[in-house]
């Protein structure tokens, strides 16, 4: 990846933090986290239930409401200018418009009593000046674009008249209407089936070579990381544990965290006895936490990992990982053992 | 006892959806005539997208919702036009294991009664203080320690829910278990932990799994054998390892091309179908496939097409499935 | 869209006759001879039969059940025993005040309560918001009749702004004559609904569209009013429906001490005189404007949620 | 909130009932003051004998519609009454009433609301039809009807107020039944080979048992409510017997003389249903979180 001209990523997450509760019970739920997005570049955001992803992804455009949930800490830049400082009345002229986003539900996430088409019209509305009739033309265009067959006849349509990987389809009209530069998409397969996935992450990946639009995609599903995705950031309980390019991710994973989800998931390609289990459990949000948040589950863990946070190691090429382990004497890659 | 322990034949299920004012509808037809046998101590796993009729398959083959036609003998015995008081006493050969984990145990209730459901139901336990012994045992099998017995479901994660309802599932000593996708719910570090488990009481005590998922990965994981379904009907059903080496039905092949591999190197050969999976309630005429399917021909609308072999029992059900696995086009 | 409305029209012809059944049970099974109680202990024997003659109740039940069916479908609803008035024509005038009670407390109600469920479900856990929870807690608690003795007191007998009874003749001192009871209804409406649209609201904020519309750009204005309050219609519309039929009821109490000539006075007032006639006729009025409203709740709730409008 | 806990892809623990009974009673006054009120209400009513200072029927032709006085509290009615005494009494026959027939109203109701919602078919279609249609009657026009063939009377009242309550109480358990029924926890009872009587009331009540108790309790307000306006139409408690509601009808005759006997009687009931009313929201709270709004 070239640096970009002024070396100015499209958006950084710069130690990023969000607690939820009041000043009694205050649960921790997203703790520093921190990663860039080149333009039309796509990024995946990837980690387990538990771990902030939605919430770190929902920050960046302060859709989490708040109360009860607060930004604690940390920048949001989107061409350099901080998201968290923006005066709440300015964040509208951004949402839909340079930065859009679309979600997991796609039966709950539009409107049940508004036609598809004055959906799909509203961000034009919102941020174009642009009469009825060409919005009607845009909107039509943006429904051929995303493949929903004979739009002319189904732009007047409700949403229950469509089925879960259209609907899908509609948001994504619906968050490119304006041509934004970053597409947000929150766990956007997680409720189709196998094949409407493939049609939809087809979909993005055509949009994204056509426009050039970055994409974020929130995910527990690495499968639809390896495939979709240049770079990725796992997280765990609210950080961070490792970032990079998707291959040195897979080849290389260097936080034992990634290792060991790497090989607790079965694989379509290969024969395995067994499967890595990660003893104990995702640990719910909780206050801030001393030491590694994954060090009661590493089975490689040190003294330290108790104590002291580990710092973001460098490992070359953008590949960094939050574990001791991981210093820059890492070992030699560890290959996709299978596990005794 | 030798041959299969469960035989299903030309099992179906019709959903009558509400007889519209004047009109009757045809109803939906969530299972349209299947048959399959279940060797003893086998996997047999059912794979297929939402609306295909495995869930409802499922729960005809446990009698938990009455079936419209077909027979299902199991250990030699047709469940469907059995009464009920046998048919109960049956109901302690086959348990069953639920996705939803949070719905599957009642939350009025502790972990000690809901694993002893059947142990009560069934009169297992000669004294109360066996009954506890047994659960005790019970929750130890599925890697719970005995002290949360008194406990209610409420205070559990997701996995650990899971491993009481196996723990519930295995208490009256059942030889055959359907599984309706019982890790599509859970996380995937948490997800092994249960697909783990139920492999180790599957070589324990022999059990028997119908294994339901719509996780290819998972299926390829735990079966034996996998029956691929769509619409109501088994497209293609075969030994593990010849289904997902050479695929004879194109549905198949989509599927497993569709299914995202976590590996960034290897080539996507993406066979993308086109439109969406068709409502049961009007299914398409010939192979409810063809209008999906990229090497459809005239006579898949006319004609629906049987499950033919196509070697080392596997069987395939597409007018073109020869013994070797269709062109891909690329 | 036909198919839901020719399913609701037909639904509304059994309740009607089911009712009219009831209605005709309920008058039968009254304890003791229905004569006797009607003309009083001393009445002579042959006016006992002349009443029974004329009620037909010496006829066998399935005739009488017959001739009270035909006279409700001809509109003869019989004569008032006290008034000798076809009971027709009684309940001819008197329906024309419940109606604008009911209606004007309606409006005034809506208008009062659906804003301020929108002020209370923006504004959370401020002000505003227990504001309106108390008012509609005190609103659920005051019994109609208690509230209307209360403001006849101060606003009739003390300040003498408001006329002391009756209906009053031309359409403004009906007006001026509806006003003080249609407040009195008002005050519980609007608390009943003011609460439903907090409700409703705060579950529609809930939503993911609601997030949905917020990623798109809308300002939170647009959000609540374009989105939000446009979904809350739906719970709203049953809420609506539920409240006309609770002022309907509540306009009986309210008639009594406002002294409207209404027809809940006319059917209390039936009641304390056994007059059967207009006692069956109350009820069947009352009745049928609830099997109405009903039928008006569903029009609504069609030109409300377009699921219902438009198969899927 | 709901949306953001969703979000937060967890269940974080959930605090022990006892926490959530001390949390929401604790830092709510008004629940205390609703609980205290009622107590009292309770009191007065058991103790009704002991306290009035006069007999409620006592009538007295010389002290016709007397203004309160230090004798007379709350002054006297058209028949030389004391008021006071007759409100003492009339507490009696609310308390009763409004526990009473929500109770009948309960169990009718929900019987029939678990049979229609558990075995579905017929039987479940014949209940729905006779409960929608009873539904769409207001309580207030159905109890009308009834105690207009019934006459009043304090039985009267009961089965008149337990048949208005019993569709609403059929409705919810029905609804409720359908919805526990659906659950995959009693599938897997039935694959238990549990009975069905065995799973009604070992899985079904237990779970359906919240919502009914919010609904008797926020019915009780009601039936107070409902017992005030049939005696204030002369349907409910017959004269001489006192009841809140006939006090405002016989005070309504004499609100030039003076007005206190409705206004206290009014006040009474107000607070009284008030205060059930605020418990029934706690009580859904402590009970059935997910549908407190």
């Amino acid at each position: 990846m070239t640096a970009a001209v002024e070396d100015r990523p499209l958006l950084r997450v710069d130690r990023l933090s969000v607690e939820f509760g009041g000043p009694a019970a205050r649960l921790r739920v997203v703790d520093e986290v921190s990663f860039d997005i080149e333009a039309g570049e796509t990024v995946g955001l990837v980690g387990e239930s538990g771990s902030g992803k939605s919430i770190t992804a929902l920050s960046i455009l302060r859709l989490v409401p708040e109360p009860p949930s607060h930004l604690a800490g940390g920048r949001v830049l989107l061409d350099g200018v901080d998201l968290t400082t923006l005066p709440r009345d300015q964040l509208p002229d951004i949402r839909g418009r340079d930065i859009a986003m679309i979600f997991q539900e796609p039966m709950s996430s539009l409107n049940p009593v508004q036609r598809i088409g004055d959906q799909v019209a509203e961000a034009i509305l919102l941020h174009q000046k642009l009469d009825a009739a060409s919005r009607r033309a845009r909107v039509l265009d943006l429904l051929r674009l995303v493949g929903i067959p004979d739009p002319s006849r189904r732009i007047d349509a409700y949403p229950h008249q469509f089925s879960g990987g259209m609907r899908q389809r509609v948001m994504i009209a619906m968050a490119l209407a304006c041509n934004p530069r970053l597409l947000i998409a929150d766990e956007p397969t997680t409720a189709l089936d196998v094949t409407i996935q493939a049609q939809v992450l087809a979909l993005l990946r055509d949009l994204k070579t056509e426009f050039g639009t970055a994409i974020l995609l929130i995910t527990h599903d690495l499968g639809v990381v390896a495939e979709s995705c240049q770079r990725v950031v796992v997280m765990y309980a609210g950080r961070v544990v490792e970032s990079g390019p998707v291959r040195a991710i897979f080849r290389n994973p260097s936080h034992p965290y990634t290792r060991a989800l790497l090989q607790s998931i079965p694989r379509l390609d290969e024969e395995r006895r067994r499967l890595h289990q990660i003893p104990g459990n995702v640990p719910p949000p909780g206050p801030l936490r001393a030491g590694c948040a994954f060090h009661t589950r590493c089975a490689e863990r040190l003294l330290r990992c108790a104590t002291d946070r580990p710092p973001m190691m460098q490992l070359g090429g953008g590949h960094q990982a939050a574990c001791w382990l991981a210093g820059p004497m890492a070992q030699a890659p560890m290959a996709q053992a299978v596990t005794p | 006892m030798t041959g299969p322990l469960l035989s299903v034949r030309d099992l179906r299920k019709v959903f009558n959806a509400q007889a519209g004012f004047g009109r009757p509808s045809a109803g939906v037809r969530a299972v349209d005539g299947i048959s399959f046998d279940v060797e003893p101590g086998e996997t047999l796993a059912l794979v297929g997208e939402s609306g295909c009729g495995k869930s409802t398959l499922g729960r005809l083959i446990l009698q938990l919702i009455p079936a419209s036609g077909g027979q299902v003998m199991f250990e030699g015995v047709d469940l469907v036009h059995l009464g009920t008081r046998p048919l109960r006493e049956m109901r302690r050969r086959m348990q069953m294991v639920f996705q939803d984990p949070f719905g599957s145990l009642s939350p009025r209730r502790s972990v000690a009664d809901i694993v002893a459901e059947p142990i009560d139901s069934f009169g297992l336990a000669p004294s109360r203080k066996a009954r506890r012994e047994m659960v005790a045992d019970l929750l130890h099998q599925v890697g719970l320690p005995s002290s949360v017995m008194d406990r209610y479901p409420r205070q559990f994660s997701g996995g650990q829910r899971q491993r009481i309802g196996i723990a519930r599932a295995i208490a009256a000593g059942p030889s055959f278990i359907v599984a309706d996708e019982p890790v599509s719910a859970l996380d995937v570090s948490v997800q092994a932990q249960v697909i783990n488990l139920m492999q180790d009481l599957q070589e324990s005590r022999g059990l028997t799994y119908l294994f339901i998922a719509h996780d290819l990965a998972v299926v390829r994981h735990i079966a034996t054998r996998v029956a691929v379904m769509y619409l109501g009907r088994i497209v293609e059903i075969g030994p593990k390892a010849r289904v997902y080496a050479a695929p004879h039905h194109p549905y198949t092949q989509a599927l497993l091309s569709a299914a995202p591999n976590p590996d960034p190197d290897i080539p996507k050969r993406q066979i993308i179908l086109t439109g969406d999976v068709p409502s049961p309630s009007n299914a398409p005429s010939g192979c409810a496939f063809h209008t999906r399917c990229p090497i459809a021909q005239a006579r898949c609308r006319m004609e629906a097409p049987e499950l033919r072999p196509v070697g080392g029992g596997h069987q395939a059900a597409c007018h073109f499935a020869t013994d070797h696995p269709i062109p891909v086009p690329s | 869209m036909g198919h839901f409305l020719l399913r609701r029209l037909f639904d509304a012809v059994p309740t009607v006759l089911l009712v009219l059944t009831l209605v005709f049970a309920a008058m039968r099974i009254l304890p003791g001879d229905p004569a006797l109680a009607a003309l009083g202990d001393n009445a002579l024997p042959e006016q006992l039969a002349a009443f029974r003659e004329q009620f037909g109740l010496n006829q066998p039940l399935w005739r009488q059940y017959l001739d009270f069916l035909g006279g409700v479908l001809t509109f003869d609803l019989g004569r008032s025993l006290l008034h000798s008035r076809p009971v027709l024509e009684m309940l001819a005038h008197a329906l024309p005040f419940t109606i604008e009670l009911t209606i004007v407390a309606t409006f005034i109600g809506v208008t009062i309560g659906v804003p301020l469920g929108v002020l209370a479900a923006t504004r959370r856990n401020r002000l505003p918001d227990s504001g309106v929870r108390l008012f509609s807690l005190v609103g659920y608690a005051v019994p109609d009749f208690y509230l209307g003795a209360l403001l006849l007191i101060t606003f009739s007998l003390n300040l003498g702004l408001f006329p002391i009874s009756g209906g009053g003749e031309g359409f403004w001192d009906r007006m001026y004559h509806v006003l003080l009871p249609a407040i009195t209804l008002a005050f519980l409406k609007a608390a009943f609904i003011g609460k439903l649209t907090r409700t409703s609201l705060l579950e529609v904020f809930g939503k993911d569209y609601v997030r949905t519309a917020r990623a798109k750009g809308a300002r939170e204005g647009r959000v609540i009013y374009r989105h939000a309050l446009r979904n809350a219609l739906l719970p709203l519309t049953t809420g609506l429906g539920i409240s006309l039929l609770a002022t309907l009821s509540g306009s009986v109490a309210v008639e009594l001490v406002f002294n409207r000539p209404g027809i809940g006075t006319l059917l209390i007032g039936a009641i304390s005189e056994r007059d059967y006639a207009v006692i069956q006729g109350g009820i069947i009025v009352f009745a049928l404007l609830v099997v109405f409203v009903n039928l008006l709740i569903d029009l609504l709730y069609i030109a409300v949620d377009p699921r219902l409008r438009v198969q899927a | 909130m709901s949306a953001v806990t969703e979000r937060l892809d967890l269940l974080a623990p959930e605090p022990s009932r006892l926490a959530i009974v001390r949390m929401v009673i604790l830092n709510r006054p008004s629940t205390i003051a609703a609980v205290c009120l009622i107590l009292v209400f309770v009191a007065i009513a058991t103790a009704a004998p002991l306290i009035a200072p006069y007999d409620p029927l006592a009538q007295s032709y010389i002290k016709i519609n007397q203004s309160p006085s230090w004798e007379h509290w709350l002054g006297t009615d058209q028949f030389g009454r004391d008021v006071l005494s007759r409100m003492i009494y009339g507490s009696r026959n609310s308390l009763i009433i409004g526990v009473l027939a929500p109770l009948v109203a309960a169990i009718i109701g929900t019987t029939l609301g678990v049979v229609a919602g558990f075995f579905g078919g017929i039987i479940d279609r014949v209940i729905s039809r006779l409960v929608d249609l009873l539904i769409s009657f207001p309580e207030l026009l159905l109890a009308i009807i009834i105690a207009a063939a019934l006459g009043g009377g304090f039985w009267n009242i009961v089965i008149v107020l337990a048949a208005a309550f019993v569709p609403n109480f059929a409705r919810v358990a029905r609804a409720q039944t359908m919805a526990v029924r659906a659950e995959p926890y009693v599938e897997a009872a039935v694959a238990s080979g549990v009975t069905q009587l065995r799973i009604i009331m070992r899985h079904i009540i237990p779970n359906i048992a919240a919502p009914i108790v919010v609904l008797m309790t926020l019915w009780t307000a009601s039936a107070i409510r409902l017992e005030a306006s049939l005696s204030f139409l002369g349907l409910g408690t017959q004269a001489p017997q006192p009841s809140w509601g006939n006090i405002i009808r016989d005070g309504l005759n004499n609100l030039f003389g003076s007005p206190w006997p409705v206004i206290g009687a009014g006040l009474a009931i107000t607070s009284v249903v008030l205060a059930f009313n605020l418990l029934g929201d706690t009580i859904r709270d402590v009970l059935d979180p997910e549908t407190s709004p």
